[in-house]
Parts: C-alpha cells; structure tokens; sequence
C-alpha cells in the first residue's frame, strides 16, 4: 500500500504506527486544531461519555470543549439536522451515528436532505458534513447490528462515500472528507479498529475518488475496500500457492469509485473479482461488474465475479456469522477458479 | 406577557405591507395556475398570511428560517425578492434555484431563508442546527422553523424539541395550525388538545396564539425572539389559523365542513387588519390603496420578468451534484 | 401483454378496462372481501379523507368500515409499524407510504423489522405486509417527491418489491402481494394512475418473481417496469423504423427478478438494454447488467447497455425534469446504437 | 389508584419467583461470559427485575410483549423457557430462533413474546400494532412495549404515543428509566423532569412510578392493563430503577457517578423484596432458599442443555428469508 501513504509534500512529521481508532482520532483533532470550524457531534462522543461508545472521540472534548465536541440524545434525525443546520452556517460537523444501520431512521435528512441541498438551492448553499458511522461482522451482534449499507448512499446522488481499510487511510481520508464541500459519509469497520498500521505523514490527505493499488499483480485484479480489503490481502498467499498473481485495488472511495483505476487494471489482468462484506445482490459489486463488463467488452478473459453476502440478514450465531461475509479463504478460491 | 412590546401603529402598518404583500401573491399565483401560464404543485398560504407577517416584524435578515411547501408566505414575509420568487416558481436562469428548486425547495440565504423542505416535519431538526451554529459563533442570530398541525405528530418533531431544550438552541418552532394535514382533520390525527401543550415534555414555553391576530402574533413571536437571542432557549408556538383552499391547487375540499370553512373566510385575517389600521387612524384608505395598488404593480413585474427570463441548459441536470474540493 | 392478461383458470369474470388507479382499488376491495384479514391503513385512506390524496383507496372504508380502513396520522415509522405488529397476529395490511420520498422516514421499520423478522426470529414469525407507494417525475414536483429508489429495497434480504405497469397487472400483482407471507414494497407510478389497459379476469392473480415478455423480438431485448416499460412499448415504432425489432421483458417483480425470461431472452438477442427512471448508477441496471454479463459471458454480441436518470436529483424546471427519465425517444436511441 | 387491587401475599410471592429467577439468570450470564464459555454482547438488566416481575404478573401469555436489546428479564418473567433461551444465546439450533437472532432479537410468540429490537425505540410502533391487532378482533389482548429512558427521545417514541392514543390502542408503554442511556446521563438528553410528563402532550395517563418496588410497581400496571383492557387506551408508565453494571457487558462503567451506584446496589431490590416477604410472614427463609435453589437448577441444565446443542447447519444462512407462497 506503499502509494497511499506517500503523501505529495515533502518532510511533513511523521505518525507513528497507530491503529485504526487512533488515527480516525487523530485526523479529527488535527482537523479541529486546523480550523475551529470544525465540530463533533453525536450519542456520547464527549469525554464525560468517554468519547464514544468505542472511544474513537476520546479526548476531543478535553482538548477543544464540550462545546465543539457534544454528546446528543438518542435522536439520528435530530442529529444529521443538527449538522446539516451549523452546515449550511459555516461549520463542518462531524456526526456520528454509530451504528449504519442506525442510518435508518436518519435516511431523510441524508437523503432528501444533506445529499440534495446543493442542488435544489442552485448552488446556494451546501453540506460539508461527515457522517461517521461503524458496521461489520465479526462481533456476534446480529440482524440489526452490522449491514453494509453503502450502496444506497452511492446511489444517492450529491453525497460520497468513503471506506479506509488501513490507518494511514483512515486518517487521510477524514482530513480529505472534513475538507470536502459536500457530504461524505464515512464507514468504519469495528473489528478493524484496533488493527495497526504504517506509519504516514501528519499532513496525509488521501483525496476522495482515488483508489490505491494495494499490491500489484497480472493474473486477475481484485477490488474491495474496507474490511474485506484486508481479506484479499489475506489471499494472496493461497492465490501464490495457486500461481495466481493477483492484482489488489483498495477502492477507499465508494462513491464516487474509481473507474480508471480499476479499468486500468481489469485491462491489464483481464480478469475482475469483486468482493465486498454487504449483501451481493443490488451491492457496491454490481455497479462495478456493470461498468467494467460494458467498457471491457470483449477484452475479458473470464466473466467479471462477485463475493458478497448472501441474500439475508446478518445471523447471530457464530457458524453462520463467520460464513456471511467473504474471506481471505473464499476470496482466494474465486480468484483462483476464475483463473482457470 | 409585557405590554411594552408593541406593536405600535407602525409595526402594524409593515405587518400589514407583508400580509397584503402575501395574500396578493397568492391570488395571483392561483390565477396564473388557473389561467395556465405556469404549471405546479401549489399549496395555498390564503388565510395564514398574518403569521409570518407578524413574526419577521421582529426579524433580522440575518436570521434564519426553514420553511416547508406550504411556505412562500413565510419567504415573501422574510424578504425573499419577488422576481426571484417567480421566476423561480417558473422553474427559470433568474430563480433563487435557477429553476432547479421550485416552489417546495425556494432557498435564499441573503435573507436568511436557507432551506425550505417537502418533508414533513423536516424543517425542524436543520433549524435547529441552524441555531447550534449561532450559539458556536455567538452572533445572535435566532433560527425560526415553520411546520404545520399535522408536522407536530411525526418523529422529526419530537427529537428536535428535546434536543432544542437540552442544548438550549436559540430556535423557534412554529406551528401554523390550519386544522388540517392533508385531508385529515386536527383531533383525528392528533391526541393533543393543543399542540401547545407538548411544550411541557421539553420543559420549554408553549403557547397557543390566535395567528390571525396580528396583535398577539407580534407578541408571542416578539418574546421568542427575545427570549431566544437571550441564549434562554426555543419555544414552540402553536398559531391557530385556517387554510382557505384546501391542501393543495385543485383539491376539491370535500372532506372540509363547509360551514366551518365558510366561517373562516368570513372572518379573512387581511382585511380585518385593513380595517383595523383605518378604525384606529394608523392609515387611510388611500394609503393602503397605494400601498396595495403598488403591491399588484411589482408581483405584475415579477410575472413578466419571471416569464421573460430563460429556461435552463440541459447542462443544469447535472451541475450543483458537488462542489468543487478545495 | 396479451401474455400477462391471461389468468391460468378458465371462465372467470372479466373485469372492463379500468384505468392502474381503479384496478389497484378493486385488487384491494376484492382482497379485502375475500379475507377479513386485509385491513387499510395509511395517510387519508379512508374516505372522509377523500379515500387517499389521489383516491386509490376510495370507497374502501365506506364499504368496509373505518375499523378495517384507518386513516392514520403523518407518521411513516408508527404506520409500518403498525403494519408489522398487525401482520404479526393474523391481519395482512395494505400500508400505504405516500410518496416512496417518505420511506426514507420509515427505513428502520421497513428494513431492519419488516425485512429482518422471519429470519430473525428462526421463522417463527413472519411480516405478510404490503406496503404501497407512489412516485415518479412528470408533474413538477421537484427533488422530494418523484425518486424511484427500488434499488435499496432490491438490495434487502427479506422483502419483495413489484411495480406494474399496465392495470392488469397492477391487479394481479397487489392480490398476489396481498397473498405473499412476506412484506412486499408495492410501487405504483403516479403519471400513470389515469391509464386505462385491457380488461382482465376478476381472480387474476400475477404471480411475484415472474416478468411477462410485453412484446416479442429478436435483435435486442428490453428490459424495464413502471412507466419506463411503457416507454419502451413507445420505443417501438422508431425502432422498427430503424429496422431493430425489440423484444420488451416487462420485469413487474423487481426483486426477486426473473432472471430466467431475461436471460434467454437476451441469449436469443444476443443484446440486452436495461431502462429505468431511478438514478441509473447503482441502480436496478447494475444488477441484472452484472448477472447477464456474467452468465452470457462470450453470448452477446454487444456490452449490456443502461438507460437510467443521471446522478442528480429530479430538477424543478420542465425541460429538465423532462430529460431526467428516460423516455421513448431516448429508449429508442440507445437500443437502435445497440444494434448498430 | 384502588386499593383492593393488591398485590396480596401470593401475588407477591409471585413476583419474587420471577424477579430472583431473572437475577440469577442475569448472575449466571455474566458468569459464563467472563469464563469464556459463550461470546455475545450482553447487556446486563440486573438491578431492573422487579419491573416486568410485577408487570407479568398481571398479563397472561396471550397477551403481547415486545422488548429490547436489555430485554432477557422482560422475557423470562412473560415465560420464556430457560432452555430455549440459552440454547438461542449460545446460538444452538434449540434456540428459540434457531440460533439465528440471538441476544437481541430472542422471540417466543408461545409466550407473547413476539419482537425483540436492537433498534432504540422501535419495540414502540410495533406494539401498536399488536394492539391494533387486538383491537381489531376484539380479544382483549394487551401489547406491552419496553423501552428505556433514552428511548424517549427518539422519534418513533412521539410517533407511537400519539397514534396509540388516537387510535385508543390497548398498549402499554413501559418505560426503564435507569438514569443513563450508554454512556449519557438522563439530564444530559432528556429534557422532560419526568418522562410521565411528556404523557400529557397525547391526552394519555402517564405515571412515574419506584420500579423497583413490586407493590408499587404491581398496581401501576395492574391499572394500566386493566384501563387497556377495558379500551379506554394507552397509559405511558415510567418506571424508575437502576443499571448495576454499564451499559454493555465489558464497559468500565467510568462515566457513572460511582456514590449514585453504590447506593442503588445498596437498595438491591431483590434482596429487598426478599426481607419482605420474610418480614411481613409471607415466606420462610426456608421456602424462598428452596425456589432459589430450583432457578439455579433449573439455570444448570439450561446452560448444559444449550451446550449440548448442536449449532446450526450452514444452509441456515439462505433459509427463513422468505416463506412459501400460498
Ligand atoms: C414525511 C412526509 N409524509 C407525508 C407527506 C405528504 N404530505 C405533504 S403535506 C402533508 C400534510 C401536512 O399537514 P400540516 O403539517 O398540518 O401542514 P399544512 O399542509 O396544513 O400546512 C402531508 C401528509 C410528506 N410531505 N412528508
Ligand atoms: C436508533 C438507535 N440509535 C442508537 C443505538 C445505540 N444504542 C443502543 S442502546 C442505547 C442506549 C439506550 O438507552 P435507554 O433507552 O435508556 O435504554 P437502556 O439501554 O438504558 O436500557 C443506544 C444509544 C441504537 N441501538 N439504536
Ligand atoms: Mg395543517
Ligand atoms: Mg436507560
């Protein structure tokens, strides 16, 4: 992942190795500390609530007040309308709603609101918010806890979409979503929370819509993001061991994705695998399969595969659970049997 | 409520320069839906004009309001400009939105007027955010959202009053109780026997005020204001009023009592203060003749230049999807 | 359609052509006079609301009762779950949401409940909903109000989503979905309630999951539902006029969708084209373009083409808003390049 | 509040039973838990068992109950069997949902217990409609909805007191007020004195009541269920009670007030109950050493019968996602 952590000025400081958490962290308090516009809100982000459920706020309050840094009731739409008001008033809020699939009872002022606004005021007006928000399987946590939900978002037009797989991304795509004139909603992976990382640059920004060659290869190109990015990765081995040399390409972006890349290396490989945690069905992996199986047309050696979920809820217990989401081990037997 | 706080003969003149303003517009815009120069969705104000009228007496254009569909008498009292109104609502280049809003989705920051929402309900959680960034940069500014009877029984309600109250936001929440959601009748949609009285649950003010009474519109929105740019928090005010032709252009109001109906429109807030400002000497009949005639003159001039003004490029489909990333 | 009008039981009553509005109404009343279980409920449906804002529901609760047809408040997530609680005991309700802008307020209950329960609950329980909702462009109604967004429901495991496109089938799509154990998202496009269709037997029932070929071809097949289908039958003539005959799939089912009537249609084609009026990206498109890349790998003699909105909201102003959907002219456009 | 209505000595005898079952149960969770034998998210409800042990005692297991996340205590005391529901959070396919809901989503229509949500405030809306259900044929069931204190600030709270109380639904809404929602104390969200106020903003009775005392607790729902059962319609009631260990299990608890905690464990209402009835000559030492010997048996083979339980096969993952067709 060597490209996305070089960042284009030179002799910036260096952060060391932190995990996931830490750097979501620390891109927010960098970006507070850079512009006092910038203001944190959501259910107990404060430091009297410990900064979040899992800690990701910790220390913000402390450091800037409880005034730019405010725990909310349990309230998604009060919470999104919050940050689309002070939005639209100069400020970039960045709202939490912890879990995506609490995204649900927020989904009018995501959608109809903070993705339009721009729009339907001609250009008046606009929304830089963040909508952090955490999902993944791996906890045990069920049907209503844990669904990849980014292809409804990326099929609402006016906001992105980003999701880092890696801390040096984690930090440099906050500090690029704070930056970014529109909404962006930002997905975190809880079980990658605690995963560590390279060390990068302070000043790192990952520029939305730009995806990272993750490692190179010529056999088959593998797009994912997010946890699962790290699975393919996992893969690479077994896909050695097979003689497959696998191409990685860490989207970051969801939306808008990055079709260049991504049709740079199809055409190069000749082969795509898409692999991602949400449901396969109507997933993130369809509107990439559609553009690439249209613009490569003819100059693929194998029909462009999918791995997803399943069609059906998260399940609760662990058997099922560890068999819903792709794997290094599933991931690497697609790749391979595509290879053949 | 203290008595020193007007309004005097002067207020109410400009309370009724907006109301006229109000009512002449949305004649004419009945008119022209009706004689088939424009065509769209088009929720009356008639009859709630005396409203917004009475609330912007006492606002800033720095200050904020979010609106809904039923709202171009909120806008048009807030200050937004006829000519960009119309030709906005004509869906042209020279609208607010470039024609790219229309009438539920007018936006015009230069006064204020920052968002106006189709969604019932969701006018109230971005005023209140509106508020939050007063209260963040302390420059007083109050944000004021509007909704009707029906709003106050959807989720959107609920959570931004109590967040409003916890957090102390400098945010007004007024209801325009016209009696009706939609075709639903106020007791059979909703188990308050005042929207008011909800206010309660929030530990915040609640009042209910006859809305058309521009005396004691002015009042109760005057000590909202106050009380919000005083940093002592939101209140919900409940102005009864009633809608004259039904929910939306070309319903047919079968499900309204007639005789209710036909009471309200006897009872036509506008004129009423018409008369008032005569009987109490505030204004002569030939002053408020010319202030009317110079009403129909500007909203004729905001339909031709509305009409003149082109229609967008194509290209206008997919600009304004994102900004550019600084 | 001929195909689609003909109920596999002989000798049932036929029903006069009725326009989509009156047909929705008389599948409800018959379901409603079948079983006792089918209960109303909904913004304004009863009748001294006037029987809905459009009147889909008129007479419904003159003739059934206000006990069995209830005017709700303005409320989506308190109607769906009433819906779901009620279904949980016996009753299958006809939930109406408006406009489909206003499920993004009832999200949670739709997905994390409606959807979620069955499989949640081990199959204990079950949530034999339908939720009806109407959308679509042309009457200027702007950003808020004319989404199509089938694909976040295609993308949720658990549900169904239909959206006729002629009367017939509207009735025999919303008896069929009456019937269904599971909760089905019922889309109904508004600009085409007034349409009148052929007439059709009184117990006609179209069956969910299965599309209807609306006219037969061999050059390129189409594929579409709701009022784009519609569209495309416009298609035709330009189309022949160019010499390309089209064989036009009318999907009705959304999801799940008829995977078999598509692909051997396209197999026969050889070209396939997918049309709808949602936001083209990560739409519909993407999916059922994936599976017939995929599937008819090396098959088809062009790339899978889709004709969607562009990546914007729906604009006010007329001569956008009528270029935002796709239309005849443009149907015909894209499919006469296909063959080219 | 009539006084003839009880609980007398049997009825509270009754709710005993049911409260020190669900302490040990919650004891013996955390148990298995901290050694390692089964991993899910727990959140405890000890501290809040005399809630829905006096509650059910008064429902019969017709009648509905849908409750929350921090739900196992709701659910043993409506009848849940001990095995069906360890061998469902150990996620066996002896389960109540065959392993596949888990903690959050454990169902038992059996019992009446048909919806178990990890979604803050939506145990609400779909009470409703079980009451609507009941209304509707007529068979006097009621729906309980549990919920807690924070939940009464979220949108489908507002949505469902209103429409029950228009609708005039036999549904109970009870909320657990245990002072924190996660991590945020009650003032810091919460803008109502008393939840039970916010009651009077839907014409509907609402109480605040000590849920932690049974004879208190007891009469408030008696009255409640009767008042529904009756359709004279919804009663919001507030029970007021304590969380012993966090939110969550694993969560260190730092932002709670450590002396606040200290003497709500202090005032254990289990124990105390316990001294009651010993006190007031209900039940000897010797007969509620005995019930309590029989929980912990009875949790034994619970624990060893989920164990034993297979898991569920893979093909699980694509079933019961839709049913058949008629
Ligand atoms: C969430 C949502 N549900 C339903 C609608 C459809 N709708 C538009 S206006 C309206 C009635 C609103 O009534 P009220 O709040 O009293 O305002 P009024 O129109 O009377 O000014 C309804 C139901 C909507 N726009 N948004
Ligand atoms: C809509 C939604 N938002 C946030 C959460 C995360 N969450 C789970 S429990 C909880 C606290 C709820 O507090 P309260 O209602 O007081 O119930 P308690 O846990 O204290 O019993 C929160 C915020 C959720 N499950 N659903
Ligand atoms: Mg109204
Ligand atoms: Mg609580």
């Amino acid at each position: 992942m060597s490209d996305t952590l070089t960042s284009e000025k030179p002799a910036a400081a260096k952060v060391a190795q932190v995990t996931m958490l830490q750097a979501i962290n620390q891109a927010i308090a960098d970006a507070m500390e850079a512009d006092e516009h910038v203001v944190v809100l959501g259910e107990d982000v404060a430091d009297p609530e410990e900064g979040g459920v899992v800690g990701v706020t910790k220390g913000l309050s402390g450091r800037f007040g409880e005034k730019r840094v405010r725990s909310t009731p349990i309230a998604e739409q009060a919470i999104i309308g919050a940050a689309i008001g002070a939005s639209l008033v100069g400020y970039k809020p960045v709202a939490e709603i912890m879990l995506m699939n609490f995204t649900t009872v927020a989904m009018d002022m995501i959608v109809n609101h903070a993705a339009k606004l721009r729009f339907m005021s001609g250009g008046q007006t606009h929304v830089p918010i963040v909508i952090r928000t955490m999902t993944g399987t791996g906890f045990s946590s069920g049907g209503q806890h844990c669904d990849y939900l980014e292809a409804w978002f990326a099929h609402t037009a006016g906001m992105k979409v980003v999701a880092p797989s890696n801390p040096a991304d984690a930090y440099g795509l906050m500090r690029a979503a704070i930056n970014d004139p529109d909404p962006v909603l930002y997905i975190e992976n809880m079980p990658s929370y605690w995963m560590k990382g390279d060390s990068f640059d302070a000043d790192h920004i990952v520029p939305l819509g730009k995806a990272a060659v993750a490692k190179e290869g010529g056999d088959v190109t593998i797009v994912s993001y997010s946890r699962t990015l790290n699975e393919a990765l996992g893969a690479v081995k077994a896909m050695e061991a097979a003689g497959v040399s696998a191409e990685i390409i860490d989207l970051r972006t969801i939306s808008p994705w990055d079709e260049d890349t991504v049709l740079a290396s199809a055409a190069k490989t000749g082969r795509l695998l898409i692999a991602h945690e949400a449901v396969e069905k109507h997933g993130m992996g369809a509107e990439i399969a559609a553009v690439a199986s249209t613009k490569l047309f003819g100059k693929l050696k194998a029909p462009v595969a999918r791995l997803g979920a399943p069609y059906a809820p998260v399940p609760f217990s662990k058997p099922l659970e560890d068999a819903f989401a792709p794997n290094a081990k599933r991931i690497a037997e697609a790749a391979i049997s595509l290879c053949k | 409520m203290a008595d020193n706080i007007g309004p005097d003969g002067e207020t109410l003149l400009g309370i009724y320069r907006r109301a006229a303003l109000l009512k002449a517009n949305d004649e004419r815009s009945r008119k022209v839906i009706t004689t088939g120069r424009l065509v769209m969705p088009y929720y009356s104000y008639r009859g709630q004009e005396i409203i917004p009228s009475a609330l912007c007496a006492s606002l800033t254009d720095d200050d904020y309001l979010v609106t809904i569909y039923r709202g171009i008498h909120d806008m048009l009292a807030k200050g937004m400009p006829l000519n960009d109104l119309w030709a906005e609502i004509a869906g042209r280049v020279d609208g607010t939105c470039k024609g790219k809003g229309g009438p539920m989705h007018l936006t015009y920051p230069k006064k204020g007027i920052m968002v106006t929402t189709g969604i019932v309900g969701s006018s109230m959680p971005i005023a209140n955010g509106l508020a939050w960034g007063s209260q963040l940069s302390g420059n007083n500014r109050v944000a004021v959202a509007t909704f009707g009877d029906g709003a106050s029984n959807i989720g959107a309600f609920h959570e931004s009053l109590n967040m409003a109250a916890v957090w102390k936001l400098p945010v007004i929440f007024l209801c325009q109780n016209n009696l009706y959601g939609e075709h639903t009748a106020y007791e059979k949609a909703t188990s308050a026997k005042q929207i008011a009285d909800r206010a309660a649950g929030y530990s915040i003010p609640g009042v209910r005020v006859d809305g058309n009474d521009p005396v004691e519109m002015y009042r109760m929105a005057r000590e909202a204001i106050d009380r919000a740019r005083a940093g002592e928090g939101p209140t919900l005010i409940e102005a009864m009023t009633f809608r004259f032709h039904g929910h939306v252009f070309g319903d047919a109001d079968g499900y309204m009592d007639k005789a209710q109906k036909a009471a309200a429109m006897e009872a036509d807030p506008v004129p009423r203060l018409r008369r008032k400002l005569i009987d109490e000497g505030i204004a002569t009949e030939e002053q408020l003749a010319q202030i009317e005639a110079d009403i129909e003159e500007s909203i004729d001039a905001a339909v031709e230049f509305a009409l003149a003004s082109p229609l967008p490029e194509l290209s206008e489909l997919t600009t304004d999807v994102y900004g550019e990333a600084a």
